[in-house]
């Protein structure tokens, strides 16, 4: 354990558990306890421990969404000004505007748009990409990846007191206690 | 980059003095030749990075001449020494196509195969380009030298030892300078020699009226046209005219009465696939057939082989004779002996009118000193020369060495002529054995004069000065009597001067202007029929005369021993007698009868190929051990043609050429040496199966129709005229009126084109006409085999044998089948379902309705040909242009773009003639008017089978055309609403039980 | 291990992003001039005379059709061959050595080999008598030659530029007597556009963007 | 496994036997990449493939030197072997995608141990696929035309064609799996970094991840982006093949012209991609270990899958020849009749025995969880594919409308390079992947893992040791 004779900024502390439901009731546990800013880090998806942390809104979905109409329309209005506006050419006499050629390339296009917006919103609301984090320079931290279930009770939340906090998370069963530098 | 214009231009500037053109505009006005149309065409499609260009103008500019405006020149261009009229386009000087002359009467707009190649022949740079002396490159001072120093040894002895020997040729200038010669030297021996040449003609019409003529026939005023093995329409001097008069008595829209034509054939050719009755026969059941014919017109005549193998189709053809009496023509071919053109003769005196529908003609070309004809004439010479006695002989073009019979051994005589001139256009086999090659002018390089089959008479001018150097057959003659004026121009004009009454000048400008003298026609000959005793049949005697099939069956399939067949020469339909050889155009001319190109083939009939044991593709050993002692071999690939007479081999000859060029040698085989000075035309051989085989470059492998009889309605004229609509009878065939697209309106011009079919005789001429204008390249025999052919129209050939198909008097079985022909270009579909398939736009419809194909946007997904019911559609699969030799690109013309690699391209319907039509008509500010427009397969066709025009003209001929009720379109049911429309084939055979 | 990264890689990593975004960029922009040589508008090519339409044209005031005869009749405007040039050049400026080239081209027939200024590709089909008949001005394409001391190109001659005019005509189009005058400019009044387009039968026109238009 | 409570072989499809713990499996599967020695095979292959696959750049660059006359192809018959390899290849690449994104738009569990690699072999297939439309071009080099963008001739991409509504089915298609594939990969990405050792590895790992920290919310919305790919990816399994039989249904030549396609298509598609990934998975589940992470329960759905695809295509099979006479239309009726019987028939029959009758052993579970029958079925089954879309691209061309115009194709020499070329690149591409990759999805075990066995899933001290017995130590 890496304990500092000065005081450090701190990021937050980190709990170390060993298995997701140990992990889960810490996190209950906390937000009894009026913990409000919170990090759960685990090596794969855990139901419902987002909505343990307080949930969040989804906005993925309606990015999704909106990036597929974009495309469409897009794709639609782009072959339609091609076609009929910008060079109308007579092609083996069909029309010019011959709407049902321009479904397939339209529905590629929405498709593309929407898969991309669901792909780039995800890491945009997770803020990723972000290369450098406190978390990282623990070494423990690496097994997040792995086998090991953290929790972090961030230093902005204002319960937040360096000894106290650790106590309590230490009453949580924590495999381990961290301080997690600023 | 060395442009083509820098070759030519000046050489033009030279020539042009003194000509006119036909088209050149009457004010003169100093105008600027530029060269951007000359490198217009070099660098083709999809060039990628434009390089730096020059405009390099002249430094004195010419006259007459607008830059990138085509000029046509009038001249003529000899067809076996005759002439046929053409007018020639030039583009800043360089000749880049050929038309035919519509004031000629043996072209009336129209040409062969041949003339369209000659440009090609012109530019190619194979031609020889110097004068060489035993193999050393010499000059011409040389060659004077060399001839003065013997002028006066020949004059002592009058000029014995002095011998020409010549093709044939009608040239007035030319005949004048020989007998100026003969004058000089009296003792001159002149040979004339022509492989194709038939010595029966002159001799029938001798034996007919006692003094060789030539017969000239008007087909347009026959009924009943009967050919004992002569097909005229093709390779004869007047052929591309009788093909045009035949067919104006063949359309059964007009009034008219309908001809028939019944022909009797021992090769399949052009007239027996148009015929309405044919037969094929053996020669001498040929030669019978006619003997019997006299015999039932009371001809005096020895009695012929009663016995006919095809009895009731004779009986048909009498009863159609004696029904229409006074409108009747037999034709000989030139391969029947002098009988029995003496005989045909004798029946045209009663069958046909003399003066209406034939005359007889003094001789046009130049004779031979031995009037016994042109073989006899070659005999003398080659004892002659092998007795040691020729001293000088100068050969007029020609390639004796090569095409002479094999048993005259003329090689060896030549070798005995201590001093031997060949000019030729070649280096090939008779230069090689001569001391003296002089490279020849092409006719496009010099001045001369020619006769029509009518004995009209044009003048040939140069179009570009010698582009190899070549010198003219009266040059060379003038080296025997040097005159003051030795300049040909100055020499035509001299004689010609001396024809001519008051103002000459005058009058040669207008010649020139018209491409032929008028009043020249040669006036009929009172020819007053005198028929004594007649020989008995030639051919009868032959031991072959019994039929192979009857042989015994034992031996097929196990390698028969030498079986003995009736050997048939025939002129090869693109190289002829071989002078074609080295033009890749003519050799990549799918032969009309079996779409084989790059070679020749044996033609064998099914039964006796079955009787030898082989099949197309397969080779047979031909024998013969007749004349000259020592045994002839000859290896040859086998084709199999259904209406091949059987037990008879027809050989085409002019190919396994040696010396041709790089392009003629070593293709197919050479048929000359097993022909005998005896049987020029039908020799005798052993045949046996070799067990080898050869792989013949197709552009047509199935040449059936599958019971697809849609694609050629086909009907009786009694059928036609109860249901004149057959073609489109029944109601899936109609083009549907419903669709799902709001029509497009085509205001302006509305292209469209008509070919009938019952013109169409399947001459080729269309296709390589519209290689010579749009600059289509060729790709060679192993590419053709590929199935890569470039050519953007095509004859489609089927053997059908559906009831109205099939002639009803032949009662022989074996030849039934008919051969029918079907020329395709692009529809031009308003529907195209081809340019929907096209990612990129580079093949779209116009505001004229033309299916237009845009090379340098195209990049080659080949979706639109797999989407081409019709499969028009041409591709680049390697980069087949030439890119490389200077010649090749100054041939181009400057109007197409020449595409490269990778691109895809068809029919336009010569866009680039549209375009220039329709801007020249725009500076007038008026609209384009019929006629004015005239593509180049329609240009060339001799039967004008095709029509094109503006749909939205109502002077429009491809109106009427439209309008005719056989019109119909290919696969309409697919309605893809094809611009080009066909009228149906209707034949007019003799209803049978007419009798 | 503490971090992978630290700041120094961390930018490292950003600027060298940056510059590989920068690197396509210019790349994108070096082609597109790499295929647009030589048809660069504005620098005129060296010439074996230093041939001055500004002098003859705008000067002397020579009519464009003196040299360039045969605009009004054949797709190529023509380039003079050099004894036009003598029928000044006889008297005028004989010595100066500059015209060197020029006299002995008359004498031994050596032809000048002027730079293309104006070059299209040999896939496209321009026909000058089409366009002057049609009341196109040389100007339009050809701009002021008579402000030109050595000729140069006035215009890109891309197909995007031709299809401007073909598309819209009526501005650029001039009434006949106008068309060869250097100061030719198209009316920007709608009803004498109007006007022009009917007197040139260009109102149905559909067919100026037909691709067969240009390209055989 | 003699002390796992229910042997492998019984267990249910996508079960983990007890006894594997979180850090087990990552260790177990990041090993492949990190410690594992390359093997002779492994190398042997790759040299072969590189080889083979040099040899593959020389015949493209003969080619772009030469144009496609290099080939057997002519006119009538335009399209060889290129489009033929085309829709082999991109056929397959349909496979992977169905098995991640359809299997789990309806939780299939058991794609867990399989999607990674199905969709890395998704992803190189459609990189062969779209490689031959381009190389079959005339002018290659003008492919860009296609695609629509503002330029100096002011022309855009004729849409009316299947070939262009190809190029865009192609790129989205090849995009969405690219993004799809990386969505999955991204924790696992991280799991590598964490373990990384070389600093290089770790960097390049670290780049890659993103930053990845598994928190709750991240895990959360990921789900649901990964949802939402997979359920973007499931439309364009069937739109990308849909359109591709476009380029022959919207044709009209007897043979293309069949409203039956698309399903058609699509079904063969499916077939051979499944074909495919069994093709992979047999030699690497026994080549890595991994035989009780894929297991045979796993192989054993896969083959029924497959099996049921294949009834649809031969269904299509019968239903194609059935209309094609029923129509009456006697052009069709000659083309199906020349299939049988004519020039190309001893070929098509092979197909129909690769497709039809070889496929029928699967009726028996025995054979379904034999690993070498069903491995060589599986090459049966690419070959059987790879020649119907030869016969479907040739037989139709070579007898058309007009006899005339009837030819006939025969392969050159290269076309056969381009063809073994290709697949060696695609082998090639196959052998760096599960090198350098993680080539089953680490996160979706360890969910997997939790779901079985709960909180105990994870408890150290449990047989976690002899699990992971290949980890150093």
């Amino acid at each position: 354990m890496n304990s500092h004779p000065e005081p450090v900024r701190l990021y937050g502390l980190l709990a170390e558990f060993d298995s997701a439901d140990a992990l889960l009731q810490a996190v209950y546990r906390a937000r009894e306890a009026g913990f409000h800013r919170l990090e759960a880090y685990s090596p794969f998806s855990i139901e419902g421990l987002d909505e343990a942390l307080g949930g969040t809104r989804e906005y993925v979905p309606l990015i999704t969404l909106g990036g597929g109409v974009l495309g469409a329309l897009i794709g639609y209005f782009l072959q339609w000004y091609s076609a009929t506006i910008n060079y109308p050419i007579n092609v083996g006499g069909r029309p010019l505007d011959s709407w049902p050629a321009f479904l397939p390339v339209t529905f590629e296009i929405a498709v593309l748009g929407a898969a991309f917006a669901a792909l780039l919103g995800m890491l945009a609301l997770n803020g990723l990409p972000r290369l450098m984090h406190p978390l990282f320079e623990l070494e423990e931290f690496r097994r997040a990846s792995s086998d090991r279930f953290f929790l972090c009770i961030c230093s902005r939340d204002q319960r937040f007191d360096p000894q106290a906090t650790r106590g309590f998370l230490d009453s949580l069963g924590a495999l381990a206690v961290l301080e997690v530098p600023e | 980059m060395k442009s083509p214009a820098d070759i030519a231009s000046p050489n033009v500037l030279t020539q042009m003095r003194g000509t006119d053109a036909l088209t050149a505009p009457q004010q003169e006005r100093r105008r600027v030749l530029g060269l951007m149309a000359a490198s217009a065409a070099l660098v083709g499609a999809g060039c990628s990075a434009p390089d730096e260009r020059y405009l390099v103008p002249y430094a004195e500019g010419p006259e007459q001449l607008l830059p990138g405006v085509p000029v046509l020149y009038a001249t003529a261009l000899a067809e076996r020494g005759y002439a046929i009229g053409a007018l020639v386009e030039t583009n800043d000087g360089r000749p880049t196509k050929v038309e035919g002359n519509p004031r000629h009467p043996a072209s009336l707009g129209s040409t062969t195969p041949q003339m369209q190649a000659s440009v090609l022949q012109l530019w190619d740079p194979a031609r020889s380009s110097v004068l060489l002396n035993r193999g050393q490159i010499g000059l011409w001072p040389q060659l004077q030298t060399a001839i003065e120093s013997q002028r006066a040894a020949l004059e002592q002895s009058a000029g014995a030892g002095l011998h020409i020997l010549m093709r044939p040729s009608t040239s007035p200038l030319l005949a004048s300078q020989l007998e100026r010669i003969r004058q000089r030297y009296p003792r001159l021996q002149i040979a004339v020699y022509d492989p194709l040449a038939s010595d029966s003609q002159p001799a029938g019409t001798q034996l007919a009226f006692g003094r060789a003529l030539e017969p000239l026939y008007h087909f347009d005023r026959v009924r009943v046209v009967v050919t004992l093995d002569a097909d005229f329409l093709q390779g004869q001097p007047g052929s591309v005219r009788y093909a045009r008069d035949l067919i104006s008595r063949r359309i059964p829209d007009r009034g008219a009465d309908m001809s028939r034509l019944y022909a009797v054939e021992s090769t399949p050719g052009l007239i027996g696939a148009l015929a309405d009755h044919r037969l094929s026969a053996r020669p001498d059941q040929i030669e019978a057939l006619a003997y019997r014919l006299a015999d039932a017109f009371a001809i005096a005549a020895p009695a012929a082989p009663a016995q006919s193998p095809a009895a009731r189709w004779e009986q048909g053809l009498l009863a159609d004779l004696r029904a229409h009496r006074g409108a009747c023509l037999v034709i000989p071919g030139d391969g029947m002996p002098p009988a029995v053109h003496a005989l045909a003769c004798a029946l045209n005196e009663q069958l046909g009118t003399p003066g209406v529908t034939h005359a007889y003609l003094e001789p046009l070309g130049y004779q031979p000193t031995s009037a016994a004809g042109s073989l006899d004439s070659l005999r003398m010479l080659t004892e002659a020369a092998s007795a040691g006695a020729v001293q000088l002989l100068l050969i007029l073009d020609g390639n004796p060495v090569y095409d002479a019979p094999a048993d005259l051994q003329f090689a060896s005589a030549l070798a005995r002529i201590p001093q031997s001139l060949h000019l030729s256009a070649y280096v090939d086999e008779t230069s090689a054995a001569c001391t003296w090659h002089i490279p020849a002018t092409h006719p496009f390089e010099q001045w001369g004069d020619l006769r029509a089959y009518d004995g009209t008479t044009s003048l040939i001018q140069p179009l570009i000065a010698p582009l190899y150097g070549g010198h003219s057959a009266h040059e060379l003659l003038d080296l025997l009597t040097p005159l003051q004026a030795s300049e040909d121009h100055a020499q035509l004009q001299a004689l010609w001067r001396s024809r001519a009454d008051a103002d000459f000048d005058q009058r040669w400008r207008g010649w020139l202007r018209a491409g032929l003298i008028d009043g020249t026609a040669a006036p009929a000959a009172s020819a007053r029929l005198q028929l004594t005793t007649l020989p008995a049949p030639q051919f009868a005697r032959s031991p072959e005369a019994q039929p192979v099939a009857t042989a015994p069956a034992a031996a097929v399939g196990s390698a028969p021993a030498g079986r003995a067949v009736q050997l048939i020469f025939a002129a090869d339909q693109s190289v002829r007698d071989g002078q074609w050889s080295n033009n890749a155009w003519l050799q990549e001319l799918p032969r009309s009868m079996s779409k084989l190109t790059w070679g020749n083939a044996a033609y064998v009939s099914p039964r006796t190929a079955a009787a030898l044991g082989v099949q197309t593709g397969d080779e047979i050993w031909l024998e013969q051990n007749e004349g000259s002692g020592l045994p002839r071999q000859l290896r040859v690939g086998v084709w199999v043609l259904p209406q091949q007479p059987d037990g008879c081999i027809t050989l085409p000859l002019g190919y396994g050429r040696t010396s041709a060029g790089p392009v003629g040698d070593g293709v197919g085989f050479d048929a000359y040496p097993l022909r005998l000075a005896a049987a020029p035309w039908y020799g005798q051989a052993h045949a046996r199966r070799a067990g080898t085989r050869w792989s013949p470059a197709l552009t047509q492998r199935d040449q059936t129709l599958h019971g697809r009889d849609e694609l050629l309605p086909l009907a009786t004229l009694g059928q036609f005229r109860r249901e004149p609509r057959f073609a489109t009878a029944s109601e899936d065939e109609r083009v549907p009126d419903h669709t799902l697209y709001p029509a497009y309106p085509y205001p302006g011009y509305k292209w469209a084109m008509t070919i009938d079919l019952n013109a169409c005789i399947g001459c080729n001429a269309c296709t390589i006409a519209c290689q010579a204008e749009n600059n289509i390249p060729v790709v060679g025999a192993e590419q053709v085999r590929l199935g890569r052919v470039m050519h953007w129209i095509r004859i489609d050939r089927y053997e059908d044998d559906r009831p109205e198909a099939v002639d009803p008097l032949d009662t022989a079985g074996s030849a039934r089948t008919r051969t029918l022909f079907q020329p395709v270009p692009c529809m031009q579909c308003e529907h195209a379902p081809c340019e929907e398939v096209c990612p990129v736009d580079a093949t779209v419809h116009d505001s004229q309705g033309l299916n237009l194909q845009i090379y340098n946007r195209c990049i080659g997904t080949r979706f639109c040909s797999n989407n081409c019911p019709y499969k028009v559609r041409r591709f680049n699969f390697l980069q087949y242009s030439n890119q490389s030799v200077e010649a090749l690109k100054a041939l181009q013309n400057p109007d197409v773009t020449v595409r490269r690699r990778g691109v895809m391209e068809k029919c336009t319907y010569c866009l680039q003639r549209i375009e220039r039509a329709r801007i020249a008509a725009e500076l007038e500010h008026r609209g384009v008017r019929d006629g004015e427009i005239v593509t180049a397969c329609q240009a060339v066709c001799p039967t004008q089978a095709i029509r094109f025009g503006n749909l939205n003209d109502p002077q429009a001929q491809v109106l009427m055309t439209k309008a005719s009720a056989r019109n119909y379109s290919l696969l309409a049911d697919l309605n893809t609403r094809p611009r080009t429309t066909y009228l149906a084939r209707v034949l007019n055979p003799a209803e049978p039980d007419r009798g | 291990m503490a971090q992978v990264f630290d700041r120094g890689l961390l930018l490292a990593l950003k600027l060298s992003a940056l510059i590989a975004v920068a690197l396509v960029v210019a790349g994108f922009y070096l082609w597109r001039w790499a295929i647009d040589w030589p048809y660069q508008v504005g620098s005129p090519p060296p010439q074996p005379l230093p041939f001055s339409h500004l002098h003859h044209v705008g000067e002397d005031g020579i009519d464009c059709r003196y040299c360039h005869t045969s605009v009004e009749t054949s797709p190529f405007a023509g380039i003079p061959s050099s004894d036009t040039c003598m029928s000044c050049h006889s008297q005028l400026f004989r010595e100066v050595p500059l015209f060197q080239v020029l006299h002995q081209s008359v004498s031994d027939g050596t032809r000048l080999r002027w730079s293309a200024v104006n070059e299209i590709p040999d896939f496209v089909y321009f026909n000058h008598s089409a366009h002057i008949s049609h009341g196109v001005p040389c100007t339009a394409c050809h701009g002021r030659v008579d402000e030109m001391p050595m000729t140069e190109r006035a215009a890109s001659l891309h197909m995007r530029w031709c299809l401007a005019c073909h598309r819209q005509p009526a501005q650029h189009l001039v009434m006949p007597a106008q068309v060869f005058s250097t100061m030719a400019q198209g009316s920007a009044d709608p009803a004498r556009q109007r006007a022009l387009l009917t007197h040139y039968g260009l109102n149905m026109r559909r067919w100026l963007t037909d691709c067969s238009t240009c390209h055989r | 496994m003699a002390d796992s409570p229910t042997p492998v072989a019984e267990l249910r499809a996508g079960d983990i036997p007890a006894g594997w713990s979180y850090r087990s499996l990552t260790e177990k599967i990041t090993y492949i990449v990190f410690y594992r020695r390359s093997r002779l095979p492994w190398f042997t292959g790759l040299a072969l493939c590189l080889l083979l696959s040099l040899m593959f750049c020389a015949a493209v660059g003969y080619l772009l030197f030469n144009g496609p006359g290099i080939w057997g192809i002519a006119i009538p018959v335009a399209w060889g072997y290129a489009i033929g390899n085309y829709v082999w290849w991109i056929g397959m690449a349909q496979g992977g995608t169905f098995i991640s994104a359809v299997l789990l738009l309806v939780s299939q569990t058991w794609r867990r141990s399989i999607n990674r690699s199905a969709e890395a072999m998704t992803l190189f297939a459609a990189v062969m696929a779209g490689l031959f439309p381009i190389l079959h071009l005339g002018r290659p080099w003008f492919f860009y035309w296609l695609a629509p963008y503002p330029n100096k001739m002011e022309l855009w991409p004729q849409w009316r064609s299947p070939l262009v509504w190809d190029f865009f089915a192609i790129a989205a298609y090849l995009l969405v799996s690219l993004m799809f594939w990386y969505a999955g990969l991204l924790p696992d990405l991280a799991s590598m970094r964490d373990r990384a050792r070389g600093r290089l590895t770790q960097v390049l790992f670290a780049l890659a991840a993103l930053g990845w920290r598994g928190e709750a919310r991240h895990w959360k919305r990921h789900q649901t982006a990964y949802l939402l790919v997979a359920g973007m990816a499931a439309p364009l399994v069937v739109s990308v093949h849909s359109v591709v039989s476009l380029d022959y249904a919207i044709g009209n030549t007897p043979g293309f012209h069949s409203t039956i396609f698309p399903p058609y298509f699509v079904a063969g598609a499916l077939f051979s991609g499944f074909a495919m990934v069994l093709t992979l998975l047999i030699p690497m589940r026994r080549f890595f270990h991994l035989e009780e992470l894929i297991t045979p329960a796993i192989i054993d759905n896969m083959a029924k899958v497959m099996f049921a695809v294949n009834w649809v295509l031969i269904y299509s099979y019968v239903a194609e020849t059935f209309t094609n006479f029923y129509s009456g239309d006697p052009y069709e009726r000659y083309m199906s009749l020349d299939r049988l019987t004519g020039l190309y028939a001893p070929v098509y029959w092979i197909q129909i025995f690769c497709n039809v009758i070889a496929t029928q052993v699967l009726w028996w579970r025995w054979a379904r969880r034999n690993l070498t029958v069903l491995f060589i079925l599986s090459l049966v089954i690419q070959l059987g594919m790879w020649i119907e879309r030869f016969i479907i691209t040739v037989q139709p061309l070579h007898r058309d409308f007009l006899p005339s115009a009837w030819g006939a194709f025969s392969p050159t020499r290269w076309d056969w390079l381009t063809l073994f070329g290709s697949c060696a690149f695609f082998v090639l591409l196959l052998l760096l992947f599960v090198r350098l990759l993680p080539a089953i999805s680490i996160h979706d075990l360890r969910g997997q893992l939790h779901e079985q066995y709960g909180s105990s899933a994870g408890k150290p001290g449990q047989q976690s040791g002899q699990r992971s017995a290949e980890q150093p130590t």
